[in-house]
């Protein structure tokens, strides 16, 4: 009995490591492809050689000659907003996206596009030094806040000013 | 502080039932009357909170140091249905009173995904322990509260009469997400707590 | 019985979300959308269907003693591949469906058909139960799925039928979903009924 | 002669109360409010309250005639139309009317009807509809004209133009709201349409005493909680509103006296009553001031439907000679 | 002013013969006696067919100690010992007597000479408990207990008072108004005989303000008999169920009567009605056993509402008759007031010791509305005086969940029907509730047995 049951765990345990040694490798490399894929989209696109990430006061800096991408986080409405957002060597938005978040569909989930080019709060060609990156509600700032989500608005706004900051103190 | 909120959060805003969905078989098999939805939502608590320590240690002192994380469903699964056996066996020498009380619930529990959710979700928040136990223990609490307010409303279903085509499981889901709704008047509290915290 | 009977049977007299009311957790909690419910099913229905066919492989080797933490470890190595392979493959997916992933383990539908069917029938019709169980659960999921993604936010499979304006949020939020699936399942009675 | 007497059991008189009669007399009570809300918002305040009314009781007609095929029509009690009344003056006077109509669908056809109708919903009919409302139109929903005229344009209108946020959304954005006592009192501000003449709604409240449909225990414990709480926050940290500003503003008054008292959804015994009454203050204040939506009151009641079975099942009215006085 | 503390309800009092002095009223041409027109064991006949009886002569012994003979009160021949369809709806044994004048038996007093205790020092308290029983004397308030039983209180409670239920709390009722009115004197002398029987020192008269002028004449009367203050005249608000036993106690002395198996004597009171007051004193003072009481005919479209002084065994058709015929519009006849009065099948039913009224309401009035679902108004609930929930009570009954209504003290319910008066979805709770109260009282009953 207890054998059969050591049978089955030792077929699984070596069943699973076999799989696992096929397929770490590839969630490896698909998480590194995925973020290689933002970092490109963020600065514009085009053939970018992408660096090994610079950690710095919990931002991870990623200079190539195109620009330089960072991935920054803040507490949002629902949770972790996690954005890589691309700077030119001014400091002007080229581009962003979202990484990670936990903000309501419909609502807050709604600043992947919001403040892309063409959205209603754009901040692409924006630069956080000549243009307050704060929502325009109660005169805080200059971008308009996504509708109803003042919140997730506000954190996303406040992770970009960061990044900048944190960017331009070190160039 | 930190626990406070932690606590909090999980009893009202994220509630396991009402907001993350877990624990809803016995949400909805077990809560036709209020005594046996509480004994449930007790023996949940109290198997919850245990589960979270040792599956703790499993993943800390087992899983990581060996990177095993792969094993972490497997490993925790196991560990929670042995649990559970164990309390079974120990409830019945230690106090037979309490196992007369939860006893018909406990080998519900193994199948409750809350339990493994849970313990998995200690896991990936990157709680330390007390933290951990907290989270599991509000959030047992939580799954109390839910059960008993929704056997408390069922009850009072019972007396009405409810058209046919709605009748049992349908009336009960449509109760649970009206409640559910309510409990969404709770979202952003945890938000505003923290600001007044200062843990922001 | 059939293995074409033993598949009909999952999909409409034993259906687990609308008739045995089974896996509810992620039934309610992966539909905010069509193409969310399918993939859940589909995962779901993978697993079962292996569980299915390898239990009933090994059940005569098994001692009753140990039925059930065998078939434990079973389902859960099953799992832990299936999240491994989504994790490799389709990390997208497997991201937003989230926990509900690890936790198809004890989903009540694995164990229930292990214990119900692939521990009394051959492999074939074991495979074949699990695949009729799987098909009825995505079919529901996707179901519940396709309308709260339809009111909630006015598309199907993100296909915009009316403007997004139109959706009610409500309906993709955890209300939402019980609200759905209630009326959902009183629906389906009626017209099993009928 | 003998066999045309009836024989029935006693009590062989009665009061004479009846279901419509408390019905109408709670929309009596609810007339000096709607006539505000029409002179200060107009057409718009017209139109979404006859949408509503008016779809409520389709809704309750067309569902107990062919879902529920239920030969008795039950939209002369007065319920429906006193539910549309309610969820109109939950919603802003801008509400596009396809809205409402979905509010009072989801009121009338999930919360009331599929439970069984009149006496045997769970949940507040018009307060779900309202937060049905709000959690899938939040946009439409906080977006509040000011009352229009001219004589009335608050001093901080400038915020959204046209639109004019309640003293509660200000708070909520962290500005300093201080709004003038007499100005809430005869609803010179911003908000949903019955929500703000607080001076309007006490009239009905009294009325409502007078009449004997309703007893003071809900809403006296609401405000009461409520003041306290307020008074408590605002003395601790002078950035939190004044105790006037939370009692007069949003939908506190309309909520304590017209909404958590509805009968059906409320508890039965006067300390139940009392016990739901303080606890929807606290949770109101506490939605208020830390959640994430403006208005705390809907929700609060809310919540405590869900209570209120339970505090049925242990809160008994005291009982004949429990206490036996020696 | 003073009242019970929980629940209640006001109907409309529509007091139309308070005006009215009590008339006699003529002699039947039969008289019915009903054995059992008390609560417990049946009297038993003592006479047979042919048989001579004058007006006071026993006709049926007691059938046992909680019990009452039963006195004649005409002078003739016994018609038959048969049956008769009395309040309940049920044929009952009774005793038929045909009436042949007018004569009375020889000890008793018929002079209106007021005799008081101090004209008859030497009575004893165990005398007058059994001149009580001895004269047939059941409480007139309506549930017929026997007095003396009443007046025997188990060993170790301890009486500190009378209280005189003169609170006539149900609609359209005024016998036990005119009875003081018109006797206030013989209502204080019977007083007095109770609680020197039962050797208390103060008794309260408990009288609803709707009765100012009762309540001035006794309050002027009380002093002739007795030192200031022994008895109290306790003017009370007018609420409905008042003249409840539970209610008036706890009204006039501010106690509660726990539930049974505590009687009021467990909190020191012995409750009687004033028409007990009223026949304790003929019983005791003139020899005069119980064979009359005023009984109130009464309703809306009868031409002469009036109170009458009847001979028990007088159909109720020949009082009817009196005040006018019965009208053409009548719906119902209720033998009492509308609020607990039981409906009549006809009006041939005789009246009997516990007979206050008799009502007669027209056809819209008998009416019950139609019943809607319960709208959980909580009115019922702020209306019973018991402190019970009456929708859930009958919400439980109607589902037949007896351990439940068992736990939420259904025994409890008085039967007063204030909580169906006050639902506005007019539902009919007390049925339900009765049925619940009796089912449980049967299995209380049943599980007491076998242990
Ligand atoms: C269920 C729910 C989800 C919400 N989701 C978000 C969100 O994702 N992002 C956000 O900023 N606010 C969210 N809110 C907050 C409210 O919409 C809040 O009123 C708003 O952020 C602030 O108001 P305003 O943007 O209209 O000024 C949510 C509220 C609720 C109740
Ligand atoms: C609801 C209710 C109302 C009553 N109202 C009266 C009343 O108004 N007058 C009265 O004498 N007895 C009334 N009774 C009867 C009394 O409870 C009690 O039996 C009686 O007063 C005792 O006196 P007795 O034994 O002399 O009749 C009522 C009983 C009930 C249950
Ligand atoms: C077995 C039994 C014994 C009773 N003994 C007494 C008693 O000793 N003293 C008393 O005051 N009432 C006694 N009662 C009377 C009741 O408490 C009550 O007064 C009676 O049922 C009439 O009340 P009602 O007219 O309000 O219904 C007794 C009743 C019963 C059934
Ligand atoms: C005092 C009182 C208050 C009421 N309040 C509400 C209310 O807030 N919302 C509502 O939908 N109906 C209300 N109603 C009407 C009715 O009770 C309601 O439609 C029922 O809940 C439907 O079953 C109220 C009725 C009364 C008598
Ligand atoms: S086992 Fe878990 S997932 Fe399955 S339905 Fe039950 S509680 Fe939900
Ligand atoms: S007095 Fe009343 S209770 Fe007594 S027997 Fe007559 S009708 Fe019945
Ligand atoms: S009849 Fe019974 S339940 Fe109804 S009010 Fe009277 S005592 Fe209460
Ligand atoms: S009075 Fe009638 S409607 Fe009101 S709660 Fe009682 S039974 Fe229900
Ligand atoms: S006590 Fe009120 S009428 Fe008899």
């Amino acid at each position: 009995m207890v054998l059969v049951l050591t049978g089955i765990a030792i077929v699984a345990g070596a069943a699973l490591a076999a799989i696992n040694a096929v397929t770490a490798p590839q969630i490896e490399k698909i998480n590194n492809d995925n973020l290689k894929a933002g970092i490109v989209k963020v600065l514009g696109g085009g053939d970018i050689q992408i660096p090994e990430a610079q950690e710095q006061n919990g931002f991870q800096f990623y200079p190539t000659d195109k620009g330089t991408a960072v991935v920054t986080t803040e507490n949002g409405f629902g949770g972790k907003l996690k954005i890589l957002v691309g700077f030119d060597n001014e400091g002007t938005v080229k581009g962003y996206t979202i990484l990670e978040h936990a903000e309501t569909p419909g609502l807050g989930a709604k600043a992947g596009d919001w403040f892309q080019e063409g959205g209603k709060g754009c901040i692409v060609g924006k630069n956080p030094g000549t243009c307050k990156f704060a929502v325009t509600k109660g005169n805080e700032g200059d971008i308009d806040a996504i509708t109803a989500s003042t919140i997730t608005s506000r954190a996303f706004l406040k992770a970009i000013q960061n990044a900048y900051t944190e960017f331009y103190a070190n160039k | 502080m930190e626990y406070i909120l932690i606590f909090i959060t999980a009893i009202f805003i994220n509630n396991v039932v009402l907001s993350q969905f877990l624990g809803i078989c016995p949400f909805l098999g077990v809560s036709k009357k209020v005594s046996t939805a509480s004994g449930m939502g007790l023996a949940v608590t109290f198997v919850l909170t245990l589960a979270t320590i040792v599956t703790y240690f499993i993943q800390h002192s087992v899983l990581d140091p060996n990177d095993l994380g792969y094993l972490q469903t497997i490993a925790f699964i196991l560990v929670i249905a042995a649990l559970v056996q164990m309390v079974e066996i120990i409830l019945k020498k230690v106090s037979p009173s309490l196992y007369q009380a939860l006893g018909v619930f406990l080998p519900l529990i193994t199948t409750n995904c809350c339990i493994l959710g849970v313990a998995i979700l200690v896991i990936q928040k990157d709680y330390n322990l007390l933290q951990g136990v907290v989270y599991a223990f509000s959030t047992a609490l939580g799954f109390f509260l839910a059960m008993v307010l929704f056997a408390g409303l069922r009850e009072q279903l019972a007396l009405n009469k409810v058209p046919k085509a709605v009748e049992g499981m349908p009336i009960a889901l449509i109760t649970a997400g009206l409640l559910s709704m309510a409990f969404m008047g709770f979202s952003g509290v945890d938000g505003g707590l923290k600001k007044l915290f200062g843990l922001e | 019985m059939s293995n074409m009977k033993i598949l009909m049977n999952g999909i409409i007299k034993e259906n687990p979300t609308f008739v045995l009311l089974l896996g509810m957790c992620p039934t309610l909690g992966t539909t905010s959308s069509a193409i969310n419910g399918l993939s859940m099913g589909l995962a779901t229905m993978f697993v079962l269907i292996l569980s299915n066919f390898i239990i009933s492989l090994i059940k005569n080797i098994v001692p009753d003693m140990v039925r059930i933490p065998s078939y434990i470890v079973v389902i859960a190595s099953l799992v832990t591949i299936l999240q491994m392979v989504m994790q490799a493959y389709v990390p997208d997916i497997y991201a937003t469906l989230g926990l509900f992933i690890p936790l198809i383990v004890v989903n009540c539908i694995i164990l229930g058909r292990a214990e119900a069917f692939a521990a009394k029938n051959n492999p074939v019709a074991s495979i074949f139960d699990g695949i009729g169980i799987g098909i009825g659960f995505t079919l529901a999921l996707t179901l519940l799925g396709a309308m709260r993604e339809f009111l909630g936010a006015g598309a199907i499979f993100g296909i915009t039928l009316q403007g997004e304006n139109y959706g009610m949020l409500m309906f993709v939020l955890a209300p939402g979903a019980f609200i759905a699936l209630g009326y959902l399942i009183a629906i389906v009675n009626k017209l099993r009924k009928a | 002669m003998s066999n045309k007497l009836t024989v029935s059991l006693s009590p062989h008189v009665h009061s004479g109360d009846s279901v419509s009669k408390n019905m109408y007399g709670v929309l009596i009570a609810l007339l000096p409010a709607m006539i505000c809300s029409f002179v200060f918002f107009g057409i718009g305040a017209i139109l979404v309250t006859a949408v509503s009314v008016a779809s409520c009781v389709f809704f309750e007609w067309a569902i107990n005639k062919y879902l529920l095929k239920n030969p008795q029509s039950t939209i002369c009690d007065g319920s429906a139309i006193l539910t549309g009344v309610l969820l109109a003056f939950n919603v802003p006077s801008n509400l596009p009317l396809w809205i409402v109509i979905l509010g009072a669908l989801f009121a009338i056809g999930v919360v009331k009807m599929t439970f069984g109708g009149l006496g045997c919903n769970l949940f507040n009919p018009a307060l779900a509809g309202r937060a049905f409302l709000l959690i899938s139109f939040p946009v439409q929903m906080t977006t509040w004209p000011n009352p229009g005229l001219g004589f009335m344009t608050i001093a901080d209108a400038s915020i959204e133009g046209q639109t004019g946020a309640t003293p509660l959304a200000l708070m909520k954005q962290g500005q300093a709201v201080d709004m003038d006592f007499w100005d809430m009192l005869i609803g010179k501000m911003g908000g949903s349409l019955g929500e703000v003449c607080a001076l309007a709604l006490l009239l009905g409240f009294v009325y409502m005493l007078v009449r004997k449909i309703i007893t003071w225990h809900i809403p006296v414990s609401i405000l009461a909680t409520v003041a306290v709480c307020a008074a408590l926050l605002h003395w601790a940290n002078p950035a939190y509103a004044t105790p006037t500003t939370h009692l007069f503003s949003g939908g506190l008054m309309l909520g304590a006296i017209f909404m958590a008292t509805d009968y059906v959804t409320s508890p039965m015994s006067k300390k139940g009553q009392i016990i739901y009454g303080v606890a929807i203050g606290f949770l109101t204040i506490v939605i208020r001031t830390w959640g994430a939506y403006p208005e705390g009151m809907s929700f609060a009641i809310l919540i405590m439907n869900a209570f209120v079975p339970l505090i049925n099942t242990y809160c008994k009215p005291k009982r004949f000679g429990e206490v036996v006085k020696k | 002013m003073k009242t019970f503390r929980i629940g209640g309800v006001h109907p409309a009092e529509n007091k139309l013969s308070a005006a009215e002095p009590i008339k006699v009223a003529e002699l039947p041409k039969v008289a019915v006696f009903p054995l059992s027109q008390h609560i417990g064991a049946p009297a038993k006949a003592i006479v047979q067919k042919g048989d001579k009886v004058k007006v006071g002569t026993m006709i049926a012994e007691a059938g046992g100690f909680v019990s009452a003979p039963i006195f004649s009160s005409v002078s003739g021949t016994v018609l038959k010992v048969d049956t008769v369809i009395d309040a309940s709806g049920y044929a009952k044994p009774a005793i038929y007597i045909t009436v042949e004048g007018d004569e009375w038996e020889a000890g008793i007093d018929r002079s209106k000479d007021l005799v008081t205790l101090k004209d008859r020092r030497e009575l004893t308290s165990d005398e007058i408990k059994e001149k009580i029983k001895n004269a047939g004397i059941v409480g007139m308030g309506g549930a017929c207990f026997p007095t003396h039983v009443k007046l025997s209180p188990p060993p170790g409670s301890k009486p500190e008072w009378i209280i005189i239920n003169a609170v006539e709390c149900e609609p359209y009722l005024t016998a036990d108004h005119r009875l003081m009115l018109e006797h206030a004197d013989e209502i204080l002398v019977g007083v007095t005989l109770l609680m020197k029987a039962m050797n208390v020192g103060k008794a309260y008269i408990g009288i609803e303000n709707n009765k100012p002028d009762a309540i001035e004449l006794m309050k002027s009367k009380t002093m002739k008999f007795i030192h200031e203050g022994d008895i109290e005249i306790v003017p009370l608000k007018v609420k409905y169920p008042q003249g409840g036993e539970k209610q008036l106690i706890d009204a006039v002395v501010g106690r509660q009567v726990p539930a049974p198996p505590a009687l009021p004597v467990s909190v020191g009171a012995i409750l009687q009605n004033v028409g007990t007051a009223f026949a304790v004193y003929e019983a005791v003072m003139k020899n005069k056993p119980l064979f009359e009481r005023i009984v109130t005919v009464t309703g809306k479209s009868l031409a002469h509402p009036s109170n009458f002084l009847v001979r028990m065994g007088t159909p109720m058709s020949q009082l009817i008759d009196a005040c006018g015929g019965m009208p053409e519009d009548t719906g119902k006849l209720i033998g009492g007031g509308p609020m607990m009065g039981k409906a009549l099948i006809n009006a041939e039913v005789p009246i009997c010791k516990g007979s206050s009224g008799v009502l007669l309401m027209n056809e819209q009035e008998a009416k019950r509305a139609e019943a809607q679902p319960c709208i959980r108004c909580a009115k019922c609930v702020s209306a019973c005086p018991m402190g019970l929930e009456p929708f859930l009570l009958s919400k439980l009954a109607e589902v037949h969940d007896w351990e439940r209504l068992e736990k939420e003290d259904v025994v409890s319910c008085i039967e007063c029907g204030s909580c169906q008066f006050t639902c506005p979805s007019h539902r009919p709770l007390l049925d339900y509730v009765r049925l619940g109260k009796s089912t449980v009282l049967g299995i209380i009953h049943a599980r007491k047995a076998k242990a």
